[in-house]
C-alpha cells in the first residue's frame, strides 16, 4: 500500500509536467487545428533558460526558484509568439500537413541551434537546485520539495488557465476562434492577437514544465524535449485533443501509468512502449480521446 | 393488388445522444415510383437518406430492399445491392477528372483486384476499355462529354450537380436517392432539372426517392410525397393532397402557402 | 473516337516496358559500379533506398490520404528479419568466407522478400484496427506503433536488444537498390493508374462519396497500408545489408518524419515529385557536409523556407494551393 | 454610405469577382442577386475583410475598407451575417449574443441592444440557455442576425438568409429584416438567391453573373424586366 502511494505521488508529479506541456499542444490545436511539433523544443528552451538563470542566482531559495520559473515562462512566451508570427502566420490557410512539416522544421532548428557548441553543445549539464531541498515524509510516503513544487505550481497554472479560458474576454475570444475563426472575426475578434496570445500562454506553460522537469531529472540537453514532448502530445490526444481538461487528465493518466510500469520489475524496459499502448487502446475504443467531442459526420 | 415495395422502411428510428432525429418512420416506395420527401430544415430528411444508404444504422426499426433486410450492411455493400445517391452538398472527387469520376463508379460491377491492376493481362485491358466506353456513353447522354478530361471542380455548379447524378447512375442502381438536387438553382435551371429527372426515371427504369425544398420541383415531378417534421412523418399522399393537408400547412408551407409556392 | 493519344493497347503494356527498361539500367549501373567513385556509390545507394521509402509512403499518405507516421517501424521489421535470415543462413550455407554470386543473390532475394512480407504482415496488423481513425489520430497511432516496434526490438535479445545486429553481410549493391526502386515506382504507379486504383484517390478525396459508389474505403486503405509496409520492409532489408549494422534507435520516429518530409515536399500523390524530393533530401546533407557545424541548422532553415515559399510541394506545378 | 469601385477578388487562378462597382445609400435596403457561383458571397466576404481583394476599392462613410482586418471593419460599424449562419454551435444562445457584443464595452448599451434583439426575435429569449447547435434552422438564422445586431452596426450585410428554410419561415425572417431597416434605420446589403423576395423588400438591386454586374436598377423596374424574369423569377 505504501509502495502504491509512493508510486502514485511520483506518477502524479510526472503527470503534472506532461499535463503542462499537453495544454500547449491542445490549446494550439484548439484554435489552429494543427499539431505544433516545435512545442517540445519550447519546453527544452524553458529548461535551458531556467538553467542559465538559475546558475546566476543563489541556490536553494524560494524567491530564486520563482524567478527562474518566471524567467523561463517569459522567454518561452516570447519564443512561442515569435515562432507563430514568423513561421505559422504566413502559412495560415494552407494545408495542415505543410504547417506540420514546418513545425518539424522549427523543432529541428531549435535542437540544432542549441547543439551548436557556441550555444550549448551536446553534453548534458546539471540543473542547479534552485528551490530549497527538503524531504517530507507523510505516513511513510516520501515527498521531495521539488515534487511538491511541481504539483503545486502545475495545479495553480492549470486552475489559472481554466479561469482565463472561461472567465475572461480573452478566453471567450479563444473559444470563439476555436469554434469558428471566421465568425469570430465577424464579431470583431482580432484573430491574430488571439492566436498570438494562445501561443504565448501555451508556451509559457511549456516553459514552466521545462523548469519543473529539469528540477526532478536534474540535467538539461538540447534533445531533452523530444521524449517528454512526444508523451505530452500523446497525453493531449489521449484526453481528446482540443480539450483543456482532457489534456490535464491525459497527462496525469500517462504519468501515473508510466511510473507504475517503470516501477515493476518485468515491464520497466517497456516503459516507453506502454505509453503508446495505452493511447492506442483508448483511441480504438474512443476514437476522439477521453474528453474529445464525438461529432457525427455531416453527410 | 399493388406491386411489392422496392424500398420498405418500417418504424425506423435513430437517436444521436438524447436527440431523436428520426422517429418511427414508415415508408414504402414501389418499384418504378418517383417519390418526394419534404419537410422543414432539420426535419430528418437527409438522415433518412443516410439510414437507407447505411451511413447510419437505425436505433430501431427495419429497412428492406426488395424484401431483403439491410441491417448492418455498410454503404459500399448497399451500393452493390443497387442503392445509389447524390449529396446535399455536392461531393465530387476533387482530384479526379470528369471521366474518372464516372469510371470509379463503373468499377463497382467489375471489381478488379490489386494484382490484376499490376499484371495487366489482355482481359484486364479489355475491361478497362469497355468501362471507359460505357462511362463516355453516359457522359455523352448528359451532354458532359466535352468536359471529359477537366477537373470536376472547374465545371459550373449546375453541371457539377448533373455529373453527380451521372456518377450515381454509373453504378447501375435500382433505387436512386437524390438529396436536394435543385438546391442553388435558378428557376430556369430547375425547369431543366425536372426534365432531366423525368428522363432518367423513364430511360433507366429507375425508382427515385427525392428530398427537395423547392415545391416547384416536388410538385412537378413526384407521384407521391411524404412530409417529415421533427423526425416524424406527418403526411403522405399525392402532391395535391399534400398541398391541402392541414398539418403540412401548419408545419411547413405556412398559411399563405400559395405565395410561398410562387416565391420558390 | 480515335485512341491515338492513349498508350498502345496491344502487346506488352507500356508500364511493363518502362519497368524492364529501368531494371536494365539498374543492372547496367550495377555492372559499372567498379568504375564509380565509392562515395558516389554510397550516396546513390542511399538515394535509392530513400526513393523506395518515399514512393511507398506516398501510396499511403499521398494517394490514399491516410497520414501515417510509422513508416520507419515497418522498415525496421524488414531490416531485422532480412538481416536475421542472412546472418543465420549465410554461414551455414556458404561457410565463413561467403559464397558465389549466384547463390548469395538468391539468399539475399529470399531474405529481402521475407523482410518485406513480414513488414506487410505488420502493416496489416497495425492497419486493420487503426485505419478507422482519421487524420491526426491515425498519425499519432501509427507513430505509437512505430515506437512500440522500436521498444520491442530493444527488448528482444535474440535480435541483439538495444545494441542491434552487427556483421550483416554486405549484399546490398547499387544494382539491387535501383532495381527495387524501379519495382516500387512501377507497383505504385500501376496500382494508381487503373480504374481500380482511381479508387485510392476517390477514397482520399471523399470517403463517404466513395463508399456510396460501392468502393470499400477500409479495403483500399488496408491495401495501401500493406503495400506501403511491404516496400518499407524491402527498403529496410536493403538498408541493413548496406549499413551492415542496425540498431532499434535508427528506426525511431525521426526517421519516419524524414520520409514524411520527402512525401510532402514532393507534393502529396505526385510520384515524380516525391522521387525528386527523396533525391534532393538525400543529397542535401551531403552538400552541406563541408559546413558540418551548421549542417542541421541550414537543413531545418531550408525546410521551413521551402514550406513558406512553395506550400504545394516543391515539384507540383499543376495544381494551385489546396484548401 | 458604402461605395464599391471596381472590386476584384480571386482564389488561385480563378477570378470570382471581376470589377464589381456598387453603391448603398444610407438607410436603404439594396440587394445583390444572382445564381450559384456568381460571386455574391465572395463580394460580401471581401467587403468584411475575410477575403483580400486583388484590386479596386471600397469606402464606408468615406473611409477606405480594403486592407483592413475583419475586426477593424466590424469596429467601424459594418456587420456581416455570413452564408451558412456560422453561429458558435457549442456555445449557448446567450454566449453567442455576448460574443456578438464583443467590441461593445458599454454594459448598458449591450443590455439595451439585447432587449431590442429579443423584441425582434422573442424565440431567442426562450432558448437562451440552449446550445446554439441544437436550434432549428430558422432559429439559427435569427440567432445569426441577432448576434450581428449585438455589435451595434450601422450597416448590415446579410448573406442568403432564406437558405434552407421552410417556406413559412422565409417570410417571417424577411419581415424582420424589413423591420430592422425601418425601425432602427439600419442600412442593409442583402444577398439572395430568392430573387422575387429580394426584389420585394429592396429599393435597388444589382444582378451578378460570373463575377460581373450585368444589370442594375430600382427593384420595381427589375421586377418587370423580361430577361430577369426568365432567368431568375421563373417566368
Amino acid at each position: 500500500m505504501q509502495e502504491f502511494l509512493q508510486q502514485l505521488v511520483n506518477g502524479l508529479s510526472l503527470g503534472a509536467i506532461y499535463a503542462l506541456i499537453a495544454l500547449g499542444y491542445t490549446m494550439v490545436y484548439g484554435v489552429l487545428r494543427f499539431i505544433n511539433f516545435a512545442h517540445s523544443e519550447v519546453f527544452m528552451v524553458g529548461a535551458m533558460t531556467g538553467w542559465a538563470v538559475g546558475r546566476q542566482l543563489p541556490q536553494g531559495t524560494w524567491w530564486g526558484g520563482l524567478v527562474v520559473l518566471g524567467a523561463a515562462m517569459l522567454v518561452c512566451a516570447l519564443l512561442g509568439m515569435t515562432i507563430e508570427r514568423l513561421v505559422y502566420r504566413p502559412l495560415r490557410g494552407t494545408a495542415t500537413l505543410n504547417v506540420l512539416i514546418t513545425a518539424i522544421g522549427v523543432s529541428l532548428l531549435l535542437q540544432s541551434v542549441f547543439q551548436h557548441p557556441r550555444v550549448f553543445g551536446a553534453t548534458p549539464q546539471l540543473f542547479p537546485p534552485v528551490f530549497p531541498e527538503r524531504n517530507f515524509a507523510l505516513g511513510g510516503v516520501a515527498l521531495s520539495s521539488n515534487q511538491l513544487v511541481v504539483i503545486v505550481v502545475a495545479a495553480l497554472l492549470m486552475v489559472g488557465l481554466e479561469l482565463v479560458v472561461h472567465r475572461t474576454r480573452l478566453g471567450m475570444a479563444m473559444r470563439a476562434v476555436a469554434l469558428n475563426p471566421q465568425a469570430a472575426q465577424l464579431v470583431g475578434v482580432n484573430i491574430n492577437a488571439v492566436i498570438a496570445l494562445t501561443f504565448a500562454l501555451g508556451s509559457a506553460l511549456a516553459g514552466a514544465g521545462g523548469v519543473l522537469y529539469a528540477l526532478n531529472y536534474p540535467t538539461v540537453e538540447p534533445l531533452m524535449g523530444v521524449m517528454p514532448g512526444l508523451k505530452a502530445f500523446v497525453a493531449a490526444v489521449l484526453g481528446g485533443i482540443g480539450s483543456i481538461p482532457g489534456a490535464a487528465l491525459g497527462g496525469l493518466i500517462l504519468g501515473t501509468v508510466e511510473t507504475f510500469v517503470g516501477g515493476s520489475a518485468w515491464l520497466s524496459t517497456y516503459k516507453d512502449a506502454i505509453a503508446f499502448a495505452v493511447l492506442i487502446l483508448i483511441l480504438l475504443c474512443r476514437p476522439t480521446g477521453l474528453l474529445g467531442r464525438v461529432a457525427p459526420e455531416k453527410v | 393488388m399493388p406491386p411489392p415495395a422496392l424500398l420498405q422502411l418500417d418504424q425506423v428510428t435513430i437517436r444521436f445522444g438524447g436527440l431523436t432525429a428520426v422517429s418511427a418512420v414508415d415508408l414504402a416506395v414501389t418499384e418504378g415510383a418517383l417519390v418526394g420527401l419534404i419537410g422543414p430544415n432539420g426535419a430528418g430528411k437527409t438522415t433518412v437518406f443516410n439510414l437507407i444508404t447505411g451511413v447510419y444504422q437505425p436505433t430501431a426499426g427495419t429497412i428492406a430492399l426488395a424484401g431483403r433486410p439491410l441491417a448492418g450492411l455498410r454503404p459500399h455493400r448497399l451500393a452493390a445491392l443497387g442503392i445509389a445517391r447524390t449529396f446535399q452538398n455536392i461531393r465530387l472527387f476533387g482530384s479526379l477528372s470528369v471521366l474518372d469520376q464516372v469510371l470509379v463508379a463503373c468499377n463497382l460491377h467489375r471489381p478488379t483486384s490489386p494484382v490484376q491492376a499490376l499484371v495487366r493481362l489482355g482481359a484486364f485491358q479489355q475491361g478497362e476499355a469497355a468501362m471507359r466506353q460505357r462511362a463516355e456513353e453516359l457522359l455523352g447522354l448528359f451532354n458532359l462529354l466535352r468536359f471529359r478530361d477537366q477537373p470536376a471542380r472547374s465545371l459550373s455548379y449546375g453541371d457539377q450537380r448533373r455529373l453527380e447524378i451521372v456518377r450515381a447512375l454509373a453504378t447501375r442502381p435500382r433505387l436512386l436517392l437524390l438529396d436536394e438536387p435543385a438546391a442553388g438553382m435558378n428557376p430556369a435551371e430547375k425547369q431543366a432539372l425536372i426534365a432531366l429527372i423525368r428522363q432518367i426515371h423513364q430511360e433507366f427504369k429507375l425508382t427515385i426517392l427525392l428530398v427537395e425544398h423547392s415545391m416547384r420541383v416536388v410538385m412537378g415531378l413526384c407521384e407521391r410525397v411524404a412530409v417529415l417534421d421533427h423526425g416524424e412523418k406527418i403526411a403522405e399522399g399525392t402532391p395535391a393532397e399534400i398541398q391541402n393537408h392541414p398539418a403540412v400547412i401548419a408545419a411547413y408551407l405556412g398559411v399563405d402557402h400559395q405565395t410561398a409556392l410562387t416565391h420558390h | 473516337m480515335e485512341s491515338k493519344v492513349q498508350s498502345p493497347k496491344s502487346g506488352i503494356p507500356g508500364p511493363h516496358l518502362a519497368l524492364v527498361g529501368a531494371l536494365l539500367v539498374a543492372g547496367g549501373v550495377g555492372l559499372c559500379s567498379d568504375w564509380i567513385d565509392p562515395y558516389h556509390l554510397d550516396v546513390l545507394t542511399n538515394i535509392g533506398i530513400n526513393v523506395i521509402l518515399a514512393v511507398s509512403l506516398n501510396l499511403v499518405n499521398g494517394h490514399t490520404g491516410q497520414f501515417s507516421l510509422g513508416h520507419a517501424g515497418f522498415m525496421s521489421v524488414g531490416a531485422y528479419l532480412a538481416a536475421a535470415v542472412t546472418l543465420n543462413l549465410a554461414p551455414r550455407l556458404f561457410g565463413p568466407d561467403g559464397g558465389a554470386a549466384g547463390p548469395t543473390a538468391l539468399l539475399f532475394l529470399g531474405a529481402l522478400l521475407a523482410g518485406g512480407l513480414a513488414a506487410a504482415l505488420a502493416g496489416l496488423l497495425v492497419g486493420v484496427p487503426s485505419l478507422r481513425l482519421k487524420g491526426d489520430y491515425l498519425a499519432i497511432v501509427t507513430l505509437g506503433f512505430g515506437q512500440i516496434i522500436v521498444v520491442l526490438f530493444q527488448n528482444f535479445e535474440p535480435l541483439g536488444g538495444a545494441l542491434g545486429l552487427n556483421g550483416i553481410p554486405p549484399y546490398t549493391t547499387v544494382g539491387w537498390v535501383l532495381a527495387w526502386a524501379a519495382v516500387a515506382v512501377f507497383t505504385v504507379g500501376c496500382l494508381v493508374r487503373s480504374t481500380y486504383g482511381r479508387g485510392f484517390l476517390a477514397v482520399r478525396d471523399d470517403e463517404v462519396a466513395a463508399a456510396a459508389l460501392g468502393l470499400d474505403p477500409t479495403r483500399y486503405k488496408t491495401v495501401a497500408f500493406v503495400v506501403g509496409a511491404f516496400f518499407a520492409g524491402i527498403a529496410g532489408g536493403l538498408y541493413a545489408h548496406f549499413r551492415l549494422t542496425i540498431t532499434p534507435g535508427g528506426f525511431d520516429f525521426t526517421k519516419s518524419i524524414e520520409i514524411v518530409v520527402m512525401v510532402i515536399l514532393g507534393g502529396m500523390g505526385n510520384t515524380l515529385g516525391v522521387i525528386l524530393a527523396a533525391v534532393l533530401l538525400t543529397l542535401l546533407p551531403e552538400v552541406l557536409r563541408p559546413v558540418a557545424e551548421y549542417r542541421m541548422i541550414l537543413y531545418s532553415l531550408l525546410l521551413i523556407g521551402l514550406m513558406l515559399v512553395r506550400p504545394q510541394g516543391l515539384f507540383c506545378f499543376k495544381r494551385g494551393r489546396t484548401n | 454610405m458604402l461605395t464599391v469601385t471596381n472590386l476584384t477578388v480571386g482564389y488561385g487562378a480563378i477570378t470570382a469577382v471581376d470589377g464589381v462597382s456598387l453603391a448603398v445609400p444610407a438607410g436603404a435596403i439594396v440587394t445583390l442577386i444572382g445564381g450559384n457561383g456568381a460571386g455574391k458571397t465572395t463580394t460580401l466576404r471581401a467587403l468584411s475583410g475575410l477575403l483580400r481583394a486583388r484590386g479596386g476599392s471600397a469606402t464606408f462613410d468615406g473611409a477606405e475598407l480594403t486592407g483592413l482586418a475583419p475586426h477593424e471593419i466590424v469596429a467601424r460599424g459594418l456587420g456581416h451575417v455570413p452564408e451558412g449562419r456560422m453561429i458558435f454551435a457549442n456555445l449557448t444562445v446567450d454566449e453567442n449574443l455576448r460574443m456578438g457584443a464583443y467590441l461593445v464595452r458599454d454594459a448598458a448599451q449591450v443590455a439595451a441592444t439585447r432587449e431590442r434583439v429579443f423584441g425582434l426575435f422573442p424565440r431567442l429569449r426562450e432558448r437562451l440557455r440552449q446550445s446554439a447547435g441544437t436550434l432549428s434552422g430558422g432559429e439559427q438564422q435569427m440567432l445569426a442576425i441577432g448576434r450581428a445586431l449585438m455589435g451595434g452596426p450601422k450597416f448590415l450585410m446579410l448573406d442568403e438568409p432564406s437558405l434552407g428554410l421552410a417556406p413559412q419561415l422565409v417570410g417571417a425572417i424577411f419581415e424582420q429584416i424589413v423591420a430592422i431597416n425601418r425601425s432602427q434605420g439600419l442600412t442593409i446589403l442583402l444577398v439572395e438567391q430568392n430573387a422575387r423576395l429580394a426584389l420585394e423588400v429592396s429599393s435597388y438591386a444589382y444582378v451578378l453573373e460570373s463575377g460581373r454586374i450585368v444589370m442594375a436598377g430600382p427593384s420595381t423596374e427589375l421586377r418587370n424586366d423580361p430577361r430577369l424574369k426568365s432567368a431568375y423569377l421563373g417566368g
